[in-house]
């Protein structure tokens, strides 16, 4: 009834809209010249602004990952809208960007709640399509809501920029047309760490998993298992752990009688800040077992878990994304923004977030249109450096971005509340590749972009 | 010929012995009075007979079947109905609802999904109700919710809710306690105008002028036996009864 | 056996944490028959008490990193280290024991406040509305703390000395894998003095003795003249101090946010509902019940039988256990039926 | 009861329709007006108007509701991949399979009453939910959700030859595709004749009986009822109700997740219930939309969209209100519920209908011998 209203009045402002784009910024607007995509796509953009929906947990457990994602956003918007130093779009090469919005508009947004839900992540980022008229969702803070996110775009015909997902599914078996991934998976994990552990630890090791019992941690298992099993590693058990178990006790005691003298801790958030808390309490890290020391590892790590699990972390190592001591121009830009800006260093979470807006952008300017399909063709293949992660290039089989993999160490010497993560090596892009038809990522298809309705 | 028999019931709380080889035979149509002592066992024997305890040994027959072992709804199925001593009625409906409710167990059986029907489709027993709440007196407020009723209007309304199952044999557990004389009057006259409908009655009682007014026979239990038994002027004379009352000044 | 007699220690651990987060709802479900859905808030702020007085301990001087110019990188140093040096440190490492003192007090003002102020509207009302109003408050409490603290959890440190396992098969003569963490052997022992602490007043203090009556029969109570409502408060008090400290207790084991509470709500509801309602020994009982059987149900060789077992086994044991025992291990009845 | 108590049902139930279908209209002043939110109204109605058969009539509180709410959704989604994207079986399908469930949990847990009843629905229902979480993930696809796949067999969309799906897979109703507006006056059209069944049936002898067990089952016992099959009746209705409204969080988004079943939302639907008014027709449907429009309106504000909807007042006041609301809004949305929980049940103990109708009161011209209670219908 009243969206048909609406939509009359929208046909109007598209023109409108046009010509005030003509007119304030001298450029020939692309929708008229990139015929290959048409204008009526869902959502499109009509007036001088464009709206990005940014799906963030804001309650639960990850709130406050959630609200360091939102900063990152909120500081793309405005280095976007030429506001502030501009951050990585000094850096970011090559570049489309002018710092005057995504193709003369002017960039808005629009916040919603995941709440770490699936359905309350569907709900929210419907609300940004239907209501807002949001052209691109990003966000979320687990693989179980960017996948259901995702495929919500992909039947909904907009944009998706995943946040923070490390499961393999994300451009694996669950991998869309309408999705892209910045962050890395659980394979580059596993890849990008093994060789370390082996440089640490030797090849003589047996190593016990303690697994979040979801999609995450198996697909993490399977990663971490196959990367320590090419070193020679054995893998002694893989035991399965409820979520928000808690107390982990009646899993950790049987680890001391197992003979293995490695703990793999396939944990994210609460649930590994208390297994690693407790595993050290249960004494693992002072046993000697096979005539060496007993380590535990951390394949993911986040500055925000570090936090919580304070000073069990020193000398435990796990890989990350990105991390703002490094020392590259792009790191160095946006930690100068952000920590301007905050007071404070930005953590992964809004590292990756603030790039995929980003990449966003530029997409939509060298596509010349907001058209999903175009933004999709105009990221797929589409290799950038300048953002934190050397030479990084988006696949186009599968939406993945790939680049270097931090390996860290839990900071035993740190001088402040940030400091409490150590880079270790930065494990080139070409280590952590691996073929779109691997095993682990296989069953998936990315289909067709869709563009909403037509 | 008896409506109620009871036979050599016996029942034991732990070591305490409430019932012992108690017999009791009930005429149809005859309003049967047990009274006695404090903790003689009355209500005992009376739960014995609802299903809410089952006594260690002894039999309880109903119209030659045994109303031991089964439950409590078959047993007001079967025709046995029982007035208790603290008013057990509908405390969040109406005076109507809470009659009409015992009409629908009547009529529709211990369990009926009438679901789709509306209320008013039941017309008759919605007549019935009103019937009967004239009877007890209660018409006028037959639309208020019954917790805001007085102590011998719930009574009142519990014998409403009694009557309108057209039971065969009606237990009355104590209906006069902690009335004023003018309600318990009032009760004895309702209690007659019933009789009048040849419903077989109980009456467990400590009021003697409640007892002597209804009873057509009577039955004097102490420390859980049957000291005697017969027509109330032979129990007014009885020494054991009076014993058993330590002096009997009520009799 | 060693992985045995460790699940059984684990089980007793378990075991004394479940019973302690059912010991005080329990003692409001009993004496003042609220269903009270802002109990494990009670636990989070006590858990907040440890985490707050260790900030209050640990406030610093701070001297700027000049090495970094984005943003404020500070050293910190606790005043207490700067002032006392040695004395302040080993104050510092006790911050969680010595939040104890702290958290008595605070807990039975946060408990009379609740009562006094909210919930002593209630006892009168139907139990869906306590659980509106009580569950409401929790959100509320919530909230606040994560206003102030944030969502992310906040480790705090056993003191140095039982930081680390205890080498009980060593003293015993049997394996070295057999050890245990101190602070958890700390948290049992804990666990069973405050129980036992709150048997004995119940027991033998005539306040107690009241409070027992009251929760055998609330109306004959109130007949006798007592103040019965005095005793409530402080009753209620008590159940905050008993949750608060059991929060306080369990920071080093799991680091605290503000959501701990609502994942102990739905796990003491269930031990208080095993253990039969308004029954304080049937609450510790279950507590150590379900604790023992969760740990069993964890080990591995159980799991590779019955997958999934270890998910659900709380919530196994409750049903078996109520449809054997229709009022739990050791309910009365008529109690919320 | 007379003709005209029977055109009072017809215009209660015409009214509801007429309101419930304008939704659309009326709601958009607030922000709620977009096919989402509309359509999580009318389905978490649905829900609450089930679950206050249970509760609201015979006393009897589940708190393991939601786990029916799943069973429907996986069971409708399972009937999208295995035999089409027509709603139609999928809603038989869920509603049948919730009911079942509930037949069986209902037979166990109904053996016990009060705070025990609670308990074992709780018991049941977080089975389900870890179950589903983890090691059922072959049937429930876990952590992610079970939803639709291109490669599903869809039995009889291949045999009407609509098997190949160029775009997205829709749910469909005879061509028509349930998202968007069409799916929300499927939704709404399916609150209207459930909210018509309610009613019917708690005035219906039936629903009497219920009411009566709340109010004493003793004295139902010894009044020749069997109870125990009228509450085992009321539980399974109110699981169907649970399984149809899970079935069409499926069909108007088609992906079912495990967090569904969890004890929150359980305990939402409680919330709901209580919010609305327990026993009431109207209250649980209008604590349905309160709770959802705070999850959904009030979470996504932020400052900058404060800012904006305070732009009619002068700047400084417009600051100093964005400082003061923003704590409430936002990611602050929770303490404004807990808050609005808190303030409703203190001062309106039967919820949001006995402030309305206090209100209707307030106009309405004094009726003499207020003091005595009477019954109302509603």
């Amino acid at each position: 009834m009243t969206d048909i209203i609406k939509k009359h009045v929208d046909r109007r402002g598209v023109i409108k809209g046009g010509m005030a784009s003509i007119l304030a910024t001298g450029i020939m607007p692309s929708i008229l010249t990139s015929p290959a995509y048409a204008a009526d796509y869902l959502n499109a953009p009509t007036g001088k602004t464009v709206t990005l929906g940014f799906n963030v947990p804001q309650s639960g457990a990850y709130a406050d990952e959630g609200a360091d994602e939102l900063r990152g956003y909120q500081l793309a918007v405005e280095h976007l809208n030429g506001g502030g130093d501009g951050g990585m779009l000094n850096t970011m090469t090559p570049k489309s960007l002018k710092g005057n919005g995504i193709l003369g508009r002017k960039v808005e947004f629009v916040t919603g709640d995941t709440q770490t839900k699936s359905d309350a992540a569907r709900a929210s980022a419907k609300r940004m399509i239907e209501k807002d008229g949001a052209i691109m969702i990003t966000g979320g803070s687990s693989s179980g809501v960017a996948i259901a996110t995702q495929s919500l775009c992909q039947e909904a015909g907009v944009i998706f920029m995943a946040g923070l997902t490390h499961s393999n599914d994300t451009t694996g078996k669950d991998k869309r047309a309408n999705g892209f991934r910045h962050f890395f998976n659980a394979y580059m994990s596993g890849a990008a760490l093994a060789p370390v552990l082996e440089k640490a630890y030797g090849k003589e090791r047996k190593a016990y998993h303690l697994t979040a019992d979801y999609t995450w941690g198996w697909t993490q298992e399977a990663s971490i298992a196959q990367a320590t099993e090419a070193i020679g590693w054995k893998t002694v058990k893989k035991v399965r752990t409820p979520l928000g178990a808690g107390d982990f006790s009646q899993y950790i005691t049987p680890v001391l009688n197992s003979g293995a003298d490695v703990l793999v801790l396939n944990h994210y958030g609460k649930d590994m800040v208390n297994s690693l808390t407790q595993a050290v309490q249960f004494g693992l890290r002072d046993k000697q077992v096979n005539g060496k020391d007993f380590v535990i590892v951390v394949p993911l790590y986040s500055r925000l878990m570090a936090q919580g699990a304070g000073k069990n972390v020193e000398g435990i190592f796990g890989s990350t994304n990105w991390h703002w001591s490094l020392k590259d121009a792009g790191s160095q830009a946006f930690v100068k923004s952000f920590g301007q800006k905050y007071g404070f260093p930005p953590s992964q979470a809004a590292h990756t977030v603030y790039c995929q807006t980003l990449l966003y952008a530029d997409a939509c300017e060298r596509a010349g249109t907001h058209n999903p399909c175009g933004v999709a063709e105009a990221l797929e293949g589409f290799k950038f450096s300048g953002m934190g992660n050397g030479d990084t290039l988006y696949r186009a089989a599968d939406h993945q971005c790939f680049k270097d993999v931090l390996v860290v160490e839990g900071n035993d010497k740190s001088t402040s509340k940030f400091d409490l993560l150590k880079v270790v090596q930065v494990v080139p892009a070409k280590q952590v590749t691996y073929a779109p038809d691997n095993p682990m990522f296989k069953g998936g298809e990315l289909g067709k972009c869709n563009p909403g309705k037509a | 010929m008896a409506i109620l028999q009871v036979t050599d019931v016996n029942k034991n709380f732990g070591g305490l012995r409430a019932l012992h080889e108690v017999n009791l035979d009930v005429e149809e149509g005859a309003v049967h009075a047990i009274i006695g002592p404090n903790g003689a066992g009355k209500s005992t024997l009376l739960n014995c007979f609802v299903g809410l305890l089952t006594p260690d040994t002894g039999s309880v027959m109903f119209n030659n079947t045994s109303l031991l072992g089964i439950k409590p709804h078959e047993i007001n199925q079967a025709g046995v109905v029982r007035v208790f001593q603290t008013p057990q009625i509908f405390e969040d409906l109406t005076l109507l609802e809470n009659v009409m409710i015992p009409a629908f167990a009547k009529s529709d059986g211990a369990f009926r999904i009438n679901a789709w029907q509306r209320m008013r489709q039941r017309t008759e027993i919605r007549d019935e109700a009103e019937h009967i709440l004239e009877d007890v007196g209660l018409i006028d407020q037959r639309d208020v919710i019954c917790s805001s009723l007085s102590r011998g209007d719930k009574r009142r309304l519990e014998l409403g809710m009694c009557l309108i199952q057209h039971p065969k044999l009606l237990l009355l557990d104590e209906p006069t306690a902690g009335m004023s004389r003018a309600d318990t009057n009032s009760t004895i006259d309702l209690l007659k105008k019933i009789g009048e409908r040849g419903i077989t009655k109980i009456v467990i009682e400590h009021d003697m002028h409640v007892v002597f007014s209804l009873a057509t026979r009577i039955s004097v239990l102490a420390q859980g036996t049957i000291i005697a038994e017969g027509k109330p002027d032979d129990i007014k004379g009885n020494p054991k009864v009076q014993e058993a009352y330590l002096g009997g000044a009520e009799i | 056996m060693d992985a045995i007699l460790l699940q059984v220690l684990n089980g007793l651990d378990k075991g004394g944490a479940y019973a302690l987060i059912a010991l005080g709802l329990t003692l409001i479900f009993g004496t003042l028959g609220i269903v009270n859905f802002a109990h494990g808030a009670l636990f989070m702020i006590g858990a907040f008490c440890a985490v707050s007085f260790n900030k209050l301990l640990t406030f610093s001087i701070k001297v700027k990193d000049e090495s970094i110019t984005f943003f404020d990188a500070y050293k910190e140093v606790p005043y207490l280290e700067v002032w006392w040096g040695d004395t302040g440190k080993a104050i510092i490492d006790y911050s969680v024991p010595l939040s104890i003192l702290i958290a008595i007090p605070v807990m039975l003002l946060v408990g009379i406040i609740m009562e006094r102020g909210l919930i002593r509207h209630f006892y009168k009302r139907t139990h869906a509305d306590q659980i509106l109003v009580t569950f409401g408050l929790a959100i509320v409490l919530q909230e606040i703390i994560k206003h102030f603290f944030g969502a992310n959890p906040i480790p705090q440190s056993a003191p140095e000395i039982v930081a680390g396992s205890a080498a009980i098969g060593t003293w015993l003569g049997l394996s070295d894998n057999l050890v245990y963490p101190w602070w958890r052997l700390i948290y049992l022992g804990f666990s069973l003095s405050v129980i036992a602490a709150v048997f004995a007043f119940l027991q033998l203090t005539t306040f107690g003795m009241v409070v027992r009556a009251g929760m055998h029969d609330r109306e004959t109570v109130g007949l006798l003249g007592i103040n019965i409502e005095r005793r409530f408060t402080i009753v209620f008090g008590l159940a905050a101090v008993v949750s608060g400290l059991a929060g306080v207790m369990y920071t080093p084991i799991l680091p605290p946010d503000y959501h701990i509470g609502m994942e102990f709500l739905v796990l003491s509801f269930v031990v208080v509902v095993v253990g039969g309602m308004g029954s304080l020994g049937g609450a510790v009982s279950a507590g150590f019940l379900l604790g023992i059987l969760q740990s069993f149900a964890s080990m591995n060789e159980i799991k590779s039988l019955i997958p999934g077992i270890d998910q659900i086994i709380i919530y196994l044991v409750a049903v078996v256990i109520l449809l054997v025992r229709p009022r739990g291990l050791m309910g009365r009845k008529g109690v919320m039926e | 009861m007379s003709k005209k108590d029977l055109s009072v049902e017809y215009s209660t139930i015409l009214i509801f329709a007429l309101a419930i279908l304008t939704m659309p209209i009326w709601l958009s002043p607030i922000g709620a007006g977009y096919p989402d939110l509309l359509q999580k109204f009318v389905i978490y109605g649905i829900f609450a108007v089930g679950f206050n058969i249970l509760f609201g009539l015979t006393g009897y509180l589940s708190f393991g509701h939601a786990a029916f709410l799943g069973i429907g959704s996986y069971a409708t989604v399972w009937s999208f991949k295995l035999l089409g994207m027509n709603v139609i079986p999928a809603v038989i399908f869920s509603i049948i399979l919730a009911g079942s469930f509930a037949a069986l949990i209902g037979y166990i847990t109904l053996r016990r009453s009060g705070i025990y009843f609670s308990i074992l629905t709780l018991a049941f229902a977080q089975m389900c939910y870890n179950l589903a979480y983890s090691v059922l993930t072959p049937i429930t696809n876990g952590e992610t959700g079970l939803r639709v796949l291109k490669t599903d067999p869809r039995i009889f969309d291949h045999l009407f030859g609509r098997g190949q799906v160029d775009g997205p897979l829709l749910t469909d109703l005879f061509g028509i595709h349930m998202t968007g507006y069409p799916g929300f006056y499927f939704c709404a059209i399916l609150l209207i004749i459930t909210y018509y069944i309610a009613m019917r049936i708690k005035r219906s002898p039936f629903g009497m009986m219920l009411k009566a067990i709340k109010s004493n089952q003793t004295r139902m016992n010894y009044t020749g009822f069997n109870t125990r099959p009228y509450l085992q009746t009321a539980f399974i209705i109110s699981g169907m109700y649970a399984g149809l409204a899970g079935s069409l969080l499926a069909i108007t988004d088609p992906l079912a997740g495990a967090e569904r079943m969890q004890w929150t939302a359980s305990g939402e639907v409680v919330l709901m219930t209580i919010l609305g008014g327990v026993g009431t027709s109207l209250g649980p449907v209008l604590g349905a939309g309160l709770i959802k429009y705070f999850e959904n309106i009030f979470s996504s504000y932020n400052d900058n969209t404060l800012h904006a909807a305070l732009s009619f007042m002068p700047d400084w006041l417009n600051d100093v209100l964005t400082i003061i609301i923003s704590p409430f809004v936002g990611s602050g949305w929770h303490l404004t519920l807990g808050a609005l929980f808190m303030i409703i049940i203190i001062f309106l103990p039967g919820g949001i209908m006995e402030g309305m109708g206090r209100i209707i009161q307030i106009f309405k011209p004094n009726k003499p011998g207020g003091s005595t209670k009477t019954a109302s219908q509603g």
